[in-house]
């Protein structure tokens, strides 16, 4: 059966959500994953959107986090303070969704500039809350289309640390949460590798060969010791994505 | 709101117009832009189109905030040229969400910082010296700080107020009353004034006390194309058509000429915008609760 | 509640039971005294009669409050006597309602310690060494702080609250958010429990979410002679005979025997206490507001 | 006209209040004198309880600061978080209301302990919020019966600073707000010499003499260049305090 990488990104990143965890959620590709989540092995995820909305279920595709569809009919609206202080900093949420214009080696992820901060070549939107979300959240999974510009040796700024950030570990920066412990991409999934920090190759989409992912990114790619064949959408997923949770295909047409 | 932004907001001040997505005054903006102001500090978590509106109009000196983007529509161009090229020079203070939420929760309490457990492993503080850390008393350890942000005058929508500025919010609060509570004024827009008895009959829903407001504005609409939970939704074709307007700078100035310019206030810009009836609210009324002893 | 208490409430514990005159869940102490919970650190910032009650019934090793007296009636004399004679010993840790308040802010933001502008010229720094002082990296003044206050088991009493935990309460709040994420096993007490739908239908009425509550417990009339905005008035009768007989030990011992360790549940003490239908709350319902968009 | 103690304390209290402010209200003779202001002189009076309870309009007299009938038809009910943080310490808080178990010469008072702290003689109930009333407050009123055990030249335990505390003045404290300014008694008023930070006598109830209240207090207590009388009860607060106020004379007995 056909399907689109933006498809097969939001199916492989649903399948990283366990029922009952309470889940950081961003726009888009993230909030299509947690309800297709919700909608077939985790019908207990707790969505929480850094606006405020707690528990939301939203009757239509949010089109941003502080969509009144997410406030509607959700078990709690609290003050940002609360969701920065007392949920994320406090260690409530279990899963962040993160993704950015850069994402480095060691998964640290840059929102901010590309070039020179004083006077960058593009600038950024900034962090909002994914800074707090990369250090504070249990674990993180990123998500970005594989692109060698996408995928540096090293970002130009960091926003939101992954693994080793100035040859410092997460633990000598005390940092709570575990980081990125996934990078769905469109061709491939990555994980991190403990001992180093570093990015590695941990499965294969359908079809894809190893090389293709090492091209797309900047630095000598490692592969796990055993790298998995992921499994495509199954025909319910597609079904679900399609004709309940983005049928006007916003998300999902390439 | 002629009054009140004449009264309230002048040259040079730092200004808040705040609310996440959710009641973003942006017939406080207009007025603002309307009438010159020239070096202001804007501070917004989120510029959004009205502080891209602003510093288009040339009304910022300087930006303090932590994610400027238009949400799932692309860029605040105004903002980017402005910082890509240098022309008009904006002066940028940035944080992250944390960080901002943190600076009013200072200032609403009025200690000079607040202290936090972030920024580690981020490149944050190396651009902005006023994120620091301070050493726990009891743990040893080290901690995030940022200082207060006390604007001089903070810019609040809400669905209801009463004549002395009680104000109830629902919906998402954002940091709406840590930035009333942290500002030396504040001014207040409301879609409705209702009755003190209104406000009375439940008081839990109260989140900004009217004897901390210096004025409170009647602007229907006031919010658009933000919304207001229970009155109109967000009028996301706008966020998705500014993408081209922003990008064009001749493009973005007829809109100001258009749109803020060339009305004299948000009646005539309601007016302008023709069929905002179709973002009107669907009735979605919960039940009260018992007040009774 | 026989099970809760006896999941969540274990020997030595810290244990917190909020509410601010408002919402004190006396059946949850009671439970305690029944089970025989030995060497408990009580923290409220009103040790109230509640507290009273288990320092006579011997479950206590420590208090940390901030004001002990039996308000607008008395003293809590089971807690002087205690203080006064040291006999049962009783360690006491002493603040402000404000530094209180502060513990509880600092455990619920999982960070080591608070900062408040408070102290200065009082002696409570003096037999608290837990009160010390931190340098602002900004101003360089010095501010006084406590330590997070990070609590075994928070027991909450409320209104109305779904299976899952979600929580509501109106009237007075107290500190009762801060102290639940505060705490590392929560217990909320309801009054009624609810449909999911109905928490759903109004979510800025929730102050607790259920993720973070570890049991709810149905308990009618539980908050008795505390009160329950909207359900029953305080006992104040209640509360004006506590001095007599809190000043008697004996007379304390055979109040424990009859309407403690006398009653098997809540439901018991209810029939015992005769006519508590007095204390029914009038109907003072508010209009609901509207979450359509 | 007759008329008790209480009733007399209760109206010379309510004249300290002007119209319009923002008032930290305790329960007893506070709470009837903010009551008997907002009938007469003051009717935009707004009262705070620390349990918070903001522009409340009781029904009923409430008989703790907790009393639901200080909710209902208020303005705001906020948390406690917001109590202290964003009232009391953001200086929003133009009067406070103070008494207790001892009140010395600099206006330092003692709710904790009679005697020793680690075995006091009697234990009385502690600050509650009545240390940080004392330090933010813009402006305090004590009341309180004199009485020589109560005004002691230095108090067993200071709860709530005065004018002078352990040698230092509120400046150098760093204290926002300015103190004790008023000590209401039963017999006389006293107010804080700005030089010395000394409580002084600056006013004479009817019929009393000025060795009645020197008596009364544990210092040698003098007197302001110019002494006023007091003027009592008016008619019209008697009867708002007999008939309307506090009916059942549950605070004005005596």
């Amino acid at each position: 059966m056909e399907y689109t990488p933006a498809e097969m990104m939001t199916a492989v990143a649903a399948r990283e959500l366990r029922d009952g965890e309470v889940v950081f959620v961003g726009i888009g590709l993230p909030n299509l994953a947690c309800n297709l989540a919700r909608a077939t092995h985790a019908p207990n995820l707790v969505l929480i959107y850094e606006s405020g909305a707690v528990g939301a279920v939203p009757e239509r595709l949010p089109v941003s986090i502080g969509d009144p569809a997410l406030v509607t009919g959700s078990l709690m609206v609290c003050s940002m303070a609360d969701v920065f202080q007392s949920l994320l900093q406090n260690g409530r949420i279990e899963v962040g969704f993160l993704g950015g214009a850069q994402i480095d080696r060691y998964g640290n992820i840059n929102t901010t500039v590309v070039g020179r901060y004083s006077r960058p070549t593009v600038r950024l939107p900034g962090s909002g809350g994914a800074a707090e979300i990369a250090i504070h959240a249990q674990r993180t999974v990123v998500i970005s289309r594989l692109d060698r510009r996408a995928f540096p040796e090293a970002v130009d700024f960091v926003t939101s640390p992954g693994h080793r950030s100035k040859g410092k570990t997460r633990r000598e920066l005390a940092m709570p949460g575990a980081g990125p412990t996934r990078v769905v991409t469109d061709k491939a999934l990555l994980e991190v590798e403990p001992e180093s920090g570093e990015l590695v190759l941990s499965g294969l989409y359908p079809g894809i060969q190893t090389d293709e992912v090492k091209n797309g990114v900047g630095w000598p790619l490692r592969c796990r010791a055993h790298v998995d064949e992921v499994e495509p959408p199954t025909a319910r997923e597609l079904h679900l994505l399609r004709e309940v949770l983005d049928p006007q295909r916003l998300y999902l047409k390439r | 709101m002629r009054e009140a932004v004449a009264q309230h907001v002048h040259d040079g001040d730092t200004v808040v117009i705040e609310g996440f997505t959710h009641l973003i005054c942006f017939a406080a903006g207009h007025e603002i832009i309307r009438q010159g102001r020239r070096d202001l500090t804007l501070c917004r978590l989120t510029p959004d189109l009205i502080y891209d509106q602003m510093i288009a109009a040339g009304c910022a000196r300087k930006l303090v905030f932590s994610w400027a983007g238009n949400p799932g529509a692309g860029s605040l161009h105004a903002f980017r040229r402005a910082v890509e090229t240098g022309t008009p020079p904006l002066e940028l203070e940035e944080y992250s969400h944390f960080g901002m939420v943190a600076r009013f929760s200072a200032g609403a309490a009025r200690l000079p910082f607040w202290v936090l457990r972030n920024y580690g492993g981020t490149d944050l503080p190396e651009v902005n010296p006023l994120i620091r850390t301070v050493r726990c008393p009891y743990t040893g350890e080290m901690l995030a700080t940022v200082p207060a942000l006390n604007p001089d005058v903070t810019i609040i929508h809400a669905q209801r107020a009463d004549t002395e500025g009680n104000t109830q919010i629902w919906g998402l609060i954002g940091v709406q009353k840590e930035a009333a509570f942290a500002s030396r004024r504040v001014i207040v827009v409301v879609e409705e004034l209702v009755d003190e008895s209104t406000i009375r009959a439940d008081p839990n829903r109260t989140l900004i006390p009217g004897f901390i407001v210096d004025a409170v504005v009647v602007e229907p609409w006031g919010a658009h194309p933000s919304y207001a939970q229970g009155y109109y939704d967000r009028d996301n074709d706008f966020y998705i058509a500014w993408e081209p307007t922003s990008r064009n700078p001749a493009a973005l100035a007829q809109y100001l000429d258009e749109f803020v310019y060339g009305v004299r206030d948000r009646s005539e810009y309601v007016a302008k915008c023709g069929n905002l009836e179709r973002l009107r609210a669907s009735e979605r009324v919960c039940a009260g609760v018992n007040y009774g002893f």
